[in-house]
């Protein structure tokens, strides 16, 4: 492999909103007193927009590049140097990063100005703004980190990020706990990151060619090919702990609790942090890493599983949802099992399409029901809303492009990556029948509660009180000027990633430098089109039906709630109970067990120390006695029997001092018997 | 010189330090207690007479005996004066009484 | 720079004494002090400047002969491992006296004794002697009893008493201990660097004796843990830490921000310097039950403690013991990564842990208690001191950006390669540092403000004044962590290289 | 050097000043009543006597009067010794308010009389020399217990320390006696050159030894025969508990050290000494040791009064120093003699400010210590923390220095030493639990409104903060000190 192109610009793309942030965060609160929430929006947005551009311009520059030599990396300054262990703060753009930082800087971009709109009223603009540059400032340093531990680092700052928005309205101790939650099921996932990371560079150190370096990591990755742990794979275990960071990130399960609380944040939040970046922080890592997780078939077998699992389960949770960004946020945990199929199956390059699909039409969804909440003031429940688009023609409308792109109807976006992810599951080495089912299944989910989301919101009547009816509007343009070039995004960005029998997908070649020859299938044409079909008509079943339910209102929902008994209803509204048997099991249990250890420490550790003291100060008081009482008690028996043998019937004499006398001679007798009886 | 009467002033001699302890031990009498400890220094001195006349073969024990009379002297004129004292404060010259101090 | 170390410690000792000597006006004496602990500061930077870091030997080398027929010399110097802690301490001392202008009582006394503390911890980190060692590590005890017990809470005298009997019993078994190496080695010497090139001369034949002989240990084995005992304390490892809640809780704020700061790395300090490079032997059949086991324990025993406290205070005391237990279980790694991240977390611990205290300083001096479920929406009404305590909060979890997050991850990073269940432990207390950490923020700063405490005042100058050089500090390390692992690396090497050839396996 | 009668009085001369001044003094006394000049001649004559002393120094060491008194540099040591403890208790006494009340010219006589007493005890080489000794300080001691005047406790102490103290000396003649009988010689070294020949009764010369003990264990207050020791400190005057504490205790080790070191062991060509057979008198001591430190301090931690308070740490300092004796090697005995100077020093000064404390409270409870720094008495509380601290042996305070050449001396010799010096470690965390509560009572307690303010007399001062500068002194500048010790520890046998 060829040396990568050094080059000094890509800092910026990571430093810019980061100063964003520094600017807005020390001095956030004068200058929008001075200078008002203006001012504060073109710091915000205008070091966002000129990353984004830096970011085109990194992207062109690699397109002007031979494949091969598509590596352009920013070398900072060695950050640490201990050992083996040599890491550089270095950026690296290559094609995965090229596209993920289009997607950040872009879509985040347009978010960040959705957002002076969206804000406007709240009296913690700045706060606001230098959150969300901070997140974007530590999502690119993740994308573009060209380490290991690079990434971990953007890894945890978008965690933070995300922690600080979710909980942005602290006064309400919910949000701060959702926010906590998001945190901590984060830092399991973290948990097992790290051990992934360790493993990893100790098996490589101990082939002589320690590294956390993307590149190098993955030139020596055949070199651990035959080690072992614990009777397994090092691969395996390692890609298996990565991959328990993945789910904690990309709310996968058992750690995909956290995203459907994350709801609490504002909206444009949940869009650009919990839908269209750093929940795809995964998806993002084990492409990153992907060479190491073809080493392990088993943890692809596992991370499709798991990806199934989550895309149908989420689904199920989606179905019973009235809450429109509790149904979005399912909605977002199923896609990225979707994603997780895709990286199971040997996809990844289908995974990243899939990931940046749904950046543009999960974002454009999450904004534009932020447009409704926006309109309604802060009404989140679908069952008061109706009829909207009457009002809201332009949020309307580009809900209604991004609802068919999720859904899956050609030519819109999320039909080719899903399509791409379906197809390689049936197909694929890794992939098998199973698997594409029951994603097919979700599929047809996926398609039933978004239209059903999209009737009961924007058709029929509005359910909505007098008061919230008269005060319907439309967004300002701020706020769906950024709708607009999403819904155009969601409509066309899927085209460069055709399916084979339309010419093959540009993307996944984009991609090759970094994702190469995983995934391929070599099925017939035939077997193509029919598979596209058969999820083509999937989906328009589940189509079907919400519409049925929800705009003829023909089919009541009840049947369904109904259904044996009412039990997989009340399972999929109560979200599984997984929320109950988390809170009941681990955070009780760690709770329990920290009073359980802190009374230990505060009774019996303290209390054996307090206890030798007692003891020596009890002993002390026996000593202290033992003048008085022992003694003098030994030798009042003593006195006793030397009556007694002097036949002398007196009542006991001895004083104190007769008593000190004795002292004397028990001593010594003792002395002389010891000596006598031991040591002659 | 025969072995058996020395042994019988040592004999006599122990007897004495007995003696002189078991009064020390059992009598609460102030006065009998120094006469207690006049019958121990005297104990000693019959044996330093005895040991310097049958196996030192010079006169220190006997020198030594002539100090310690001198020294109980002493020490029964300090002790009696003591005795005075505590009687004088307490009334008594009972050992018991004087037990204002312990623990 | 001739005689700087020696200038260092007794500079404040010379300030401690003049104090006595000033009127009684409490605004002179708060100046006063603070200008003393100005030079020590400066001379800091200037080692931090001038010091080498190319090589592992001691540097500032001071030799003079003190007790010539005993062979105790009055030695003092800095390597890698000490240089760091000097500077934290030189720092801390500067800090705190700012942090201690609000001490009404006996003003004279405070600040003499404070000056006489600072004194004894800059000894106890320039001292080559070992007998010197020992004597500054005692000196320090005086003070800290009385600062504590006179200027403390309401269960002070409780409090000091027990940390000074906890201390006394530690350092009495290591005076033995120390008698024993002084011993063994011909001609005699209580010079570490002596000893420590005559470490082969520690017997490691086993002791005849029982349990000494079951267990395999020889007298390295027992003057090891001797030693370890008297450092564990400091530590504070389980089971000794129990002194340190209560001796948090009670001390007033400066003098919390020194304990956590600055004597509890001693602990840690101690066994580096001495039972590593004198004892391999036994540091390497030791380390695993005895610093590895312990640390992880410490690391989750500490973390759930933690999260049980209702005093804030409290809860900052046994965080401490948690991050403490990261410094041992680095230490047992052996490995560069390891070894390097225990010392960088000691010096970060010092700082992060500092600022926590001052934080909780800063909110019980405006409310007179420190109860967690107290307060609630401090964020709302002061903002600028609730965005410190984030900084703080977020560097203590270990957040990338940050300092903490660079030695945590070195030290769990290290320990993997040598035992990877214990760093799987050590690595979950992570996730329980968060948890305790981020639901006192919450307690505390979020939710509805607390109608109590609507006026409560805002931080003030000298309190960010206090916070600010740590909080740069803490930013810096963990943007730029060479600028301390630097110092580190040459000697903790060396150490290192000292033991490893006696590990198995 | 062994010297006839009137040729020893060359080398008498500390002894010969002493004495007159004693007789001085009482003939004085007859002619003048007044206050203070008794003080100031009791001062005059043991400063005399003390520079007269290191006179002795150039002289050439040997045996006086017949062999009864050696003169060898631990002689004079202690000469200097005892008589730096009388003066320092001279000048105690001339503070104190309870001496006030008393017969002067009496009390410096019978004073000077005891350290005339110790003097021989430390020089004695000879059994009725020691006996003699013994008794000339036992006499004088009992006496100025039960000095005060109208008080029941000092008559109460002195009934029982005269019956104690009979009863031992009692003993310990009646097992010198068996000695005698056995060897057929008082001299010590006769009895050392007899012991090591062959057909010595070992059980009965165990059993004599052991009677020989009570006598040194009562004068050096060591287990089990302390007992009389807290209720005679609590009950004598302070200053003379003091000196009492120090001075007799100290002097009785003296005369232990010459009984066993030159009397019952060897000197080895090497250095070391080597008990003699069959007496395990190093393992007894060892026991004995132990026994008294724990208990001493065991007893103390819940003391009530101060003064004895002292009087069971005192106990335990015992214990501490008889270490020393028990490891029968050199830097054992040097580090004995070392830890007697401190002791000195700071029991002198704890001592110092008992009294001072009592002058104006009449009492010792340790209540009347209550937040004594913040009632106007700052100076002496500051003093008093520094020399219980420095007992507790905290360094940078001489105490710490004692403990340390005693710990060091039993580590050296090792092996199952270990837990003597284990022992004797955890006894000093002990010691500091009680140590400590005084401080804590001084500084952290808050005075009661109905505390008295405690000021202190001017002269005070010029005792206090020598003893206490002293005390930091030879924390951190021992080296001198060390050097005496060493130098002293020249026994001159023959």
């Amino acid at each position: 492999m060829e040396n990568p192109i050094q080059t000094d610009f890509i800092r910026w793309i990571v430093f810019l909103p980061l100063l964003g942030a520094i600017v807005n965060g020390l001095l956030g609160a004068k200058i929008q007193k001075s200078l008002g929430k203006g001012a504060i929006g073109v710091i915000a947005c205008a070091p966002v927009i000129v990353a984004f551009i830096l970011a085109v311009n990194g992207f062109l520059t690699l397109k002007g590049l031979p494949p091969e030599k598509r590596f352009l990396i920013d070398n900072l300054y060695r950050w640490i140097d201990l050992g083996s262990l040599k890491v550089d703060m270095a950026f690296l753009i290559d094609p995965l990063s090229s596209v993920m930082i289009l997607v950040v800087t872009g879509i985040g971009g347009l978010i960040h100005i959705y957002a002076t709109g969206y804000m406007h009223d709240d009296k913690a603009f700045w706060r606001f703004f230098a959150y969300l540059n901070l997140f974007t400032a530590a999502m690119l340093t993740l994308v573009l980190g060209d380490s290991l531990l690079l990434l971990f680092v953007g890894w945890e700052g978008v965690g933070l990020c995300s922690y600080a928005l979710i909980g942005f309205w602290y006064h309400d101790h919910a949000n701060a706990r959702a926010g906590n939650k998001a945190f901590i099921v984060n830092r399991v996932g973290d948990f097992g990151f790290v051990l992934g990371m360790f493993l990893l560079f100790w098996s490589l150190d101990a082939q002589g060619h320690a590294s956390l370096t993307f590149r190098e990591m993955v030139k020596w990755a055949p070199s651990i090919q035959n080690m072992s742990l614990w009777g397994w794979p090092v691969v395996t275990v390692a890609t298996m702990f990565l991959f328990v960071g993945a789910t904690g990130k990309s709310a996968q399960i058992p750690l995909f609790v956290w995203l459907p609380d994350a709801m609490a944040g504002p909206t444009p939040v949940s869009a650009l942090i919990h839908a269209a970046t750093m929940v795809t922080a995964g998806v993002y890592m084990t492409a990153r890493m992907n060479v190491f997780f073809s080493m392990a078939p088993a943890t692809l077998h596992l991370i499709a599983w798991v990806g199934v699992a989550t895309a149908v389960v989420a689904a199920t949770i989606a179905l019973t949802q009235n809450d429109i960004k509790k149904v979005l946020a399912y909605s977002t945990v199923s896609q990225l099992g979707y994603m997780f199929i895709g990286v199971g199956v040997g996809g990844y390059a289908a995974a990243v399409f899939h990931l940046m699909t749904h950046a543009f039409f999960k974002a454009c969804l999450f904004l534009g029901s932020g447009s409704v909440i926006h309109a309604m003031h802060h009404e989140q429940d679908m069952r008061k809303m109706g009829g909207l688009k009457q009002w809201m023609p332009i949020t309307f409308a580009t809900f209604f492009i991004s609802v068919l792109a999720i859904a899956g109807f050609p030519p819109f976006a999320g039909f080719f990556s899903k399509d791409e992810i379906l197809w390689l599951a049936f197909t694929s080495d890794h992939g098998n029948k199973a698997v594409w089912f029951f994603a097919l299944c979700g599929a047809g989910m996926t398609a039933f509660y978004m239209f059903r989301q999209l009737f009961m919101t924007f058709y029929g009547k509005c359910r909505a009180d007098h008061h919230t009816q008269e005060h319907l509007h439309e967004s300002p343009a701020v706020m769906t000027m950024p709708l607009v070039v999403l819904a155009i995004g969601a409509v066309f960005v899927g085209l460069i990633g055709l399916p084979g029998v339309l010419g093959g997908s540009q993307f996944a070649h984009w991609l090759e430098p970094v994702i190469a020859g995983h995934g391929e299938s070599h099925a017939s044409h035939a077997l193509e089109w029919g598979l596209m079909a058969v999820s083509v008509s999937v989906a328009s079943f589940g189509v079907f039906v919400a519409y049925l339910m929800y705009r003829k209102e023909s089919l009541s929902p009840d049947t369904f709630v109904n259904l044996a008994g009412g039990v997989p209803y009340r399972l999929f509204n109560a979200k599984w109970y997984l929320d109950e048997i988390y809170q009941a099991v681990l955070v009780e249990g760690t709770l329990k067990l920290a009073r359980f250890w802190s009374a230990f420490d505060a009774y019996i550790v303290d209390g054996i120390v307090n206890g030798v003291a007692a003891v020596v100060r009890f002993v002390s008081w026996l000593n202290g006695l033992f003048d008085t009482y022992i003694i003098d008690g030994l030798v009042n028996a003593l006195a006793n029997v030397t009556y007694w043998a002097g036949n002398r019937f007196r009542r006991l004499q001895t004083g104190n001092i007769n008593g000190y006398l004795y002292g004397i001679i028990i001593a010594m007798a003792a002395a002389v018997y010891v000596k006598i009886r031991y040591w002659t | 010189m025969s072995p058996n009467e020395l042994s019988s002033y040592l004999t006599i001699g122990a007897i004495l330090f007995g003696l002189g302890l078991f009064t020390v031990l059992t009598r609460r009498n102030a006065i009998s207690v120094l006469m207690g400890v006049e019958l121990i220094l005297n104990s000693a001195n019959i044996n330093y007479v005895a040991f310097s006349h049958f196996s030192s073969g010079n006169s220190a024990g006997q020198i030594y005996a002539i100090f310690v009379i001198m020294l109980a002297a002493a020490e029964a004129a300090v002790g009696l004066a003591i005795v005075l004292a505590i009687f004088k404060l307490f009334h008594t010259i009972d050992v018991e009484a004087a037990e204002t101090m312990k623990d | 720079m001739q005689n700087i170390l020696t200038y260092m410690t007794f500079i404040p000792l010379a300030g401690a004494a003049m104090i006595l000597m000033l009127p009684n006006n409490a605004k002179l004496v708060r100046w006063f002090s603070a200008i003393v602990t100005v030079p020590p500061l400066l001379m800091a930077v200037w080692l931090f400047n001038n010091f080498d870091r190319t090589t592992a030997k001691f540097q500032f080398v001071e030799d003079y002969h003190w007790i010539p027929a005993y062979n105790i010399s009055y030695t003092m110097g800095v390597d890698g491992l000490s240089i760091s802690m000097v500077l934290l301490t030189a720092l801390l001392s500067f800090i705190c006296i700012f942090a201690s202008f609000g001490i009404e009582k006996a003003v004279k006394g405070y600040f003499a004794l404070f000056l006489m503390l600072d004194a004894g911890m800059m000894g106890v980190f320039c001292a080559l002697d070992f007998f010197l060692f020992y004597v500054f590590w005692e000196v320090m005890l005086l003070p800290m009893y009385f600062l504590i017990g006179i200027w403390g809470g309401p269960r002070r005298e409780y409090a000091a008493i027990k940390f000074f009997l906890y201390t006394l019993f530690g350092s009495v078994l290591m005076l033995l201990a120390i008698l024993a190496l002084y011993f063994t080695v011909e001609p005699h010497t209580f010079d570490m660097r002596v000893m420590m090139a005559h470490a082969s001369k520690y017997s490691t034949a086993v002791l005849p004796m029982w349990p000494f002989n079951s267990w395999g240990w020889s007298f390295q084995h027992v003057i090891w843990l001797a030693l370890f005992i008297g450092f564990a304390i400091k530590i504070p490892a389980f089971p000794f830490h129990t002194w340190l809640p209560d001796a948090h809780v009670e001390a007033p704020t400066a003098i919390s921000v020194i304990l956590a700061g600055v004597l509890l790395k001693m602990g840690t300090y101690g066994i580096l310097r001495t039972n590593f490079p004198m004892l391999p032997v036994a540091t390497a059949d030791m380390a695993y039950w005895f610093l590895g086991a312990l640390g992880a324990w410490n690391i989750i025993y500490g973390a759930l403690c933690a999260m049980a406290q209702k005093d804030l205070k409290k809860l900052v005391a046994y965080s401490s013991v948690s991050h403490m237990g990261y410094v041992m279980l680095g230490m047992a790694s052996f490995t560069t990564q390891g070894l390097n991240g225990a010392v960088l977390q000691m010096f970060n611990h010092g700082t992060i842990t500092g600022m926590m205290f001052l934080l909780v300083g800063v909110v019980y001096d405006r409310a007179h208690h420190r109860d967690i479920e107290g307060f609630g929406g401090l964020a709302a009404i002061m903002p600028v001191y609730t965005g410190i305590t984030a900084l703080a909060f977020f560097a203590s979890m270990g957040l990338p950006g940050l300092s903490g997050f660079i030695s945590e991850i070195l030290v769990l990073l290290g320990t993997w390669q040598k035992y990877p269940v214990l760093t799987i432990l050590g690595a979950s207390g992570v996730i329980l540092t968060a948890g305790y950490l981020l639901w006192t923020i919450q307690r505390v700063y979020l939710g509805p403000p607390n109608e109590k405490y609507l006026n409560m005042a805002e931080i003030n100058g000298r309190e960010i004044f206090t916070l600010v050089p740590l909080g740069i500090i803490v930013i810096i390390v963990g943007i730029y962590p060479g600028v301390v692992l630097d110092m580190l690396r040459t000697t903790l090497d060396s150490i290192n290289a000292i033991v490893i050839p006696h590990l198995h396996g | 050097m062994d010297l006839k009668n009137v040729a020893s009085l060359t080398f008498f001369c500390p002894e010969i000043i002493l004495s007159v001044t004693i007789l001085l003094i009482i003939a004085l006394d007859l002619i003048a009543q007044s206050r203070r000049w008794p003080a100031a001649l009791a001062l005059i004559g043991c400063l005399c006597s003390l520079i007269v002393s290191f006179d002795l120094y150039s002289a050439q060491p040997g045996l006086l009067f017949h062999r009864m008194i050696v003169l060898d540099n631990f002689s004079i040591f202690f000469k200097v010794f005892s008589l730096s403890a009388t003066i320092l208790c001279i000048l105690m006494s001339i503070g104190s308010n309870e001496i006030d009340k008393v017969h002067e010219g009496e009390y410096y006589a019978l004073l000077l009389t005891c350290t005339l007493g110790m003097f021989f005890m430390a020089s004695s080489s000879n059994l009725l020399m020691a006996y003699l000794s013994l008794e000339m300080v036992s006499l004088g001691s009992y006496v100025l217990t039960g000095f005060l005047p109208h008080s029941r406790r000092s008559s109460e102490a002195a009934l029982k320390y005269l019956i104690y103290g009979g009863v031992a000396s009692g003993t310990m003649i009646y097992g010198m006696s068996w000695i005698f009988g056995m060897t057929g010689s008082m001299d010590y070294a006769a009895i050392q050159l007899a012991l090591s020949q062959e057909g010595i009764n070992k059980a009965a010369l165990f059993i004599a030894f052991i009677f020989i003990l009570a006598g040194f264990g009562y004068k050096i207050v060591f287990f089990p025969f302390h007992m009389w020791s807290p209720d005679v400190y609590q009950g004598a005057p302070t200053p003379f508990t003091a000196y009492l504490s120090v001075a007799s205790n100290t002097a009785g080790l003296a005369i232990m050290i010459r009984f066993f070191f030159p009397g019952m062991s060897k000197l080895l060509a090497s250095g070391d000494w080597t008990a003699t057979a069959g007496v395990e008198w190093p393992q007894v001591l060892l026991a004995l040791s132990m026994l008294t430190m724990t208990i001493g301090n065991l007893c103390a931690l819940n003391q009530r009064n101060v003064k004895r308070m002292l009087a069971y740490s005192g106990i335990a300092h015992a214990g501490y120093m008889m270490m020393g004796l028990a490891i029968l090697n050199n830097e054992g005995l040097a580090a004995i003699l070392f830890y007697a100077v401190v002791y000195m020093i700071m029991n002198l000064g704890a001592f110092l400010v008992v009294g001072m404390v009592s002058n104006v409270t009449g009492d010792e409870d340790i209540d009347d210590y209550r937040g004594l720094a913040w009632r106007g008495a700052t100076v002496p509380a500051i003093c008093l923390a520094i020399f219980l601290f420095s007992l507790t042996g905290m360094p940078p305070f001489a105490g710490f220095m004692g403990k340390f050449f005693l710990f060091s001396a039993v580590v050296k010799q090792g092996g199952a030493f270990a837990v003597l010096a284990i022992v004797a470690a955890l006894n000093s965390v002990v010691s500091l639990y009680y140590y400590a509560k005084i401080v804590k009572t001084m500084f952290l307690d808050s005075p009661l409104p109905e505390d008295k303010q405690v000021t202190m007399a001017a002269n005070n001062f010029t005792l206090l903060l020598p003893l206490t500068f002293l005390t930091i002194l030879f924390g951190v500048y021992f080296g001198p000190l060390v050097q005496y010790t060493n130098y002293s520890l020249r026994f001159f046998i023959k």
